[in-house]
């Protein structure tokens, strides 16, 4: 099948949609320096910065959460590909407000790369940087290395993001998403695979009646394939290996997070939270604060990724702090 | 006696790897779209563009400053874990003690070495860069030209990008596939393996002003 | 290809969907009586009641505009298909106040038909309801009747909703609501068909390598069938078309809301949205707000809405009203 | 002599127009995928259903009663333009002054078009309709049986549902594709001109206790 995507020449992709993301958010963000996303308004002098990176074609992730309470800047990369360290360097060095700057990295190959590179060179000019690695996709074993850092670095975002607002030092903030970080899980489906906007190939190949759980970001094929399951079924399989996983006990508070791939509705998202909602009741598991819509995409792949964390009181009152990132508005 | 390279020559051998890249950043990204997320091409191509760019004529006439140039906008290619590992390589170049081929190519693997865990077996780049990198220390040692030691690196770059065929990717996005990836070339090898084709094509067949061919 | 959807029984899709979106936002909405969508806590005595109606499978329109600052009740329908009188009825009652009701109707046979139906019904239990249609869909040609309702129903249920919560009268809030649907106009297009989620058909056929200006809400096909063009082709197509429609002059304030249909990219909507901004911007049009995102998808249809309005200091200010509606939170 | 007419009788004619909507409801739905947005037939399934519930047994034993439950229960199926239309048409059967079968289906036209502009040739529902009533008036009119007058009517509507095939839609979705409506039959007539046909066969067939067949 062609791919049909509303782009003009390949190569321009990524400067094209910041330039669209920048001019159609005039109040909260602004594009400087090397194609970096900062906000409009920087933050006050003495306060945390927090910065990611992360490749481009997962829209609105990562740079739709820049904004009061959450990132100060974001580095995108080229399509599916992470940023190099120069940026990130220079985004650090944007984000520095005298108090130092959480460097929020999810595990991928050639993001850990590009950060490492990033934490050296920031070491060497004296800049106050810690780096928080989100892993939390269980498709990768027991092993954190081996975990995927999936739709979790959304509460990530958001709990050291407020933090920082709140005017926590480094050391806090930086614990606030180790804490969130050790506390959630997530688990990704796909089964319908996606183009590469630049090349137009399909990402993987799955079977017409097939679909695949432990499916990465940018649509690395995982291991779990298996014949497709209704809604229910789906949730059921990936809830209980979850909660396994986190070894969630009744009584116990959690967010749940489903993100859409791409191109699954928000109508099947909600017939599998039902799903999610009717499991946890059964188990005595409180839902404490849900979240359901596209926080980052595999272009047209259509899956999803089901996320849970385990939140306390702390964790809770940031989560539910102001935000006025364009793709996660909060009041 | 050992190779010494000129800027000049260098910039003849990235000439080279351009070309080769470019004749093939199709099939690089087809490789990616069996182990990875499909863009390795796409990367490659910018990445050589980075380096011709950074010894372009007009330029300083320093290799080290030119290596180091590479390396730092190989770096800014935001290109994933291949340009990432490709500017330490070439950036790491410039840090050599010594002024000759092989030290150069071994200091900037010693700097790719510090940023992976990846050994030779673990199906990535470095199961070409290895066996390339010793095969030029061995040539250099046993006194070949420029141009036969870089025919020796090409020949072991390309064994060894073959040979990950048969391997089990450990690192990168292709971990994720485990076994399924057997079978397949891996991409960073394979353009490891094109760029040392082109660094012998581009010193044999352009004609510069080299005395070492 | 085969139909790859996280379901359940066909025939449950909408209780399901509605169940799992209530579930997910315990603290802005519940289903109330016959799956009407309800705010959480009902509005303050004396306030105009805001209800609209219209078909599932486009979520998250139009349920998810219900809340604080917009919708009170909405109606939501069958896959694509109008809801019947009787629970639009219900969702007047729920949504009288004691100041009226205002009912916003979207420009579509069935709903038309239901709301009409519903007024009748309304006026015999002596019911304060004030009607507006929305019909900006410029494909249609010149005659209003002709012009469906698209993704404009989103500044006027943003613009009504604020009327109605600072408390001004029905007819007020009609007038406003009237206002801001002469003052806007909207083209669709899509490139890939959706599948319909019950019967697993293509609701259209596209050529490979085409597109069709003028596409339904509802996947009906439009006229304007033609081969495949680039984002800035597109955009400019497009844009010039509703410009002349809407007779916009430099100097005027325009609104632009970017739909995405639902596999579209959020990264294609921007690259869009750079265009629409440069021709703008090259006529001395003023764009006063932008929204971009996903507000009213037809399933895994790819292609997007276009919507520009002429927005005023009193429209403008009620656009920027906070609203705690769940896909449509402003501070 | 016109033809009163039994909820019993009216029960049965229900169950056929129920089943001949089951077996044909993927054509219907096919129909609508052609115009429109291929939800036809799964409405028109569930609009039977409501209609068979308002006559099954143990309800009221009263026509009009049944009537005017069962318009009020079709318009509850959410189905978009044509569970309105006929929730309209049933629904207003319950107004007629008399109770002869023509008197009533003109009754719920009259409602119907109430609600609709749609004239015969405007590729509707209507266009199948208003035949079948207008036979049921002729038949009824010529003193003819009931079971005569449904095949008079269902003959009408499947004349007139045929017809729409060679019209341009005016109506509700389909109208925005103007031309290209022409070859295909409007499903909506379809559905007329089976319940017509149902209506016919189910009064036909059924071991009933009417004395009228
Ligand atoms: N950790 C690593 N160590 C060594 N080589 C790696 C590593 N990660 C990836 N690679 C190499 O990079 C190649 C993939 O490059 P590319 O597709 O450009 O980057 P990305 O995987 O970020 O999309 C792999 O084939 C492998 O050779
Ligand atoms: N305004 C109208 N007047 C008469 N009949 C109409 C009108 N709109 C639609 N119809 C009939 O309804 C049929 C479509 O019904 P259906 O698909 O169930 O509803 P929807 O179009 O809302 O999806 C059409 O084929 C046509 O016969
Ligand atoms: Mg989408
Ligand atoms: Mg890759
Ligand atoms: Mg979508
Ligand atoms: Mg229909």
């Amino acid at each position: 099948m062609k791919m049909k995507k509303f782009i003009n020449q390949p190569e321009n992709i990524v400067a094209e949609l910041l330039e669209g993301f920048a001019l159609s958010h005039p109040q909260q963000i602004r594009l400087v320096g090397n194609n970096l996303v900062a906000r409009a308004a920087p933050k006050a002098k003495g306060k945390v910065g927090v910065v990611t990176l992360g490749g481009s074609g997962h829209e609105p992730g990562l740079s739709g959460f820049v904004g009061e309470g959450m990132l100060d800047v974001s580095v995108p990369g080229e399509i599916f590909a992470a940023p190099g360290a120069p940026r990130c360097l220079e985004a650090i060095r944007l984000a520095d407000y005298g108090a130092g700057v959480l460097f929020i990295v999810l595990n991928h190959a050639g993001d850990v790369l590009s950060a490492n590179l990033t934490m050296e060179m920031a070491k060497r000019e004296g800049l106050n940087v810690k780096m928080t690695l989100t892993h939390e996709d269980i498709s990768g074993g027991t092993n954190p290395e081996d975990r995927r850092g999936l739709v979790g670095f959304l509460p990530v975002y958001k709990v050291a993001g407020a933090a920082a607002e709140e005017g926590q030092p480094l050391d806090a903030c930086f614990e606030i998403a180790e804490r969130m970080g050790r506390n959630m899980r997530t688990l990704a489906v796909a089964v319908q695979t996606a183009t590469h906007p630049s090349t137009g190939h399909a990402i993987f190949e799955l079977g017409d009646d097939e679909m695949e759980i432990g499916m990465g970001q940018h649509g690395e094929a995982g291991t779990g394939r298996m014949k497709l399951k209704s809604a229910d079924e789906t949730a059921e399989i990936m809830l209980e290996m979850l909660l396994k996983d986190l070894e969630v006990k009744a009584g116990e508070e959690l967010l749940v997070v489903i993100n859409g791939a791409g191109a699954t509705t928000l109508m099947e998202l909600f017939i599998l939270f039902r799903r999610v909602d009717q499991i946890l009741k059964a188990r005595g598991i409180k839902l404490a604060r849900a979240k359901v819509g596209e926080f980052i995409t595999t272009q047209e792949q259509a899956g999803f990724q089901l996320m849970i964390a385990r939140m306390d009181q702390v964790l809770l009152r940031l989560w539910d702090a102001p935000s006025n990132a364009p793709y996660f508005v909060v009041r | 006696m050992s190779c010494d390279v000129t800027k000049n020559d260098f910039a003849r051998m990235i000439a080279g790897a351009a070309a080769a890249i470019r004749a093939q950043h199709t099939m690089l990204s087809e490789l990616d779209c069996a182990s990875g997320d499909g863009d390795h091409g796409a990367t490659m191509l910018r990445a050589v563009e980075k380096l011709e760019k950074a010894f372009a004529p007009g330029g300083s006439d320093d290799l080290k400053t030119c290596l180091r140039e590479a390396g730092w906008s190989v770096l800014g290619v935001d290109g994933g874990a291949s340009s990432s590992l490709l500017g330490v390589f070439f950036g790491g170049m410039a840090d050599a003690a010594a002024t000759d081929l092989a030290a150069m190519f071994e200091a900037g693997l010693a700097a790719l070495r510090k940023q992976t865990k990846a050994q030779p077996g673990d199906k990535t780049m470095v199961d070409a860069l290895v066996p390339a990198i010793l095969a030029m220390r061995a040539a250099d040692d046993g006194g070949k030209s420029l141009r036969e030691t870089l025919h020796d690196a090409a020949a072991a770059a390309h064994t060894g990008a073959e040979a990950t065929r048969h391997l089990t990717a450990r690192y990168g996005r292709a971990k994720f596939l485990g076994e399924k990836t057997r079978g397949h070339l891996d991409p960073g090898a394979a353009s490891v393996s094109l760029m040392f084709a082109g660094f012998y094509q581009g010193l044999s067949h352009s004609k510069g002003e080299s005395g070492n061919a």
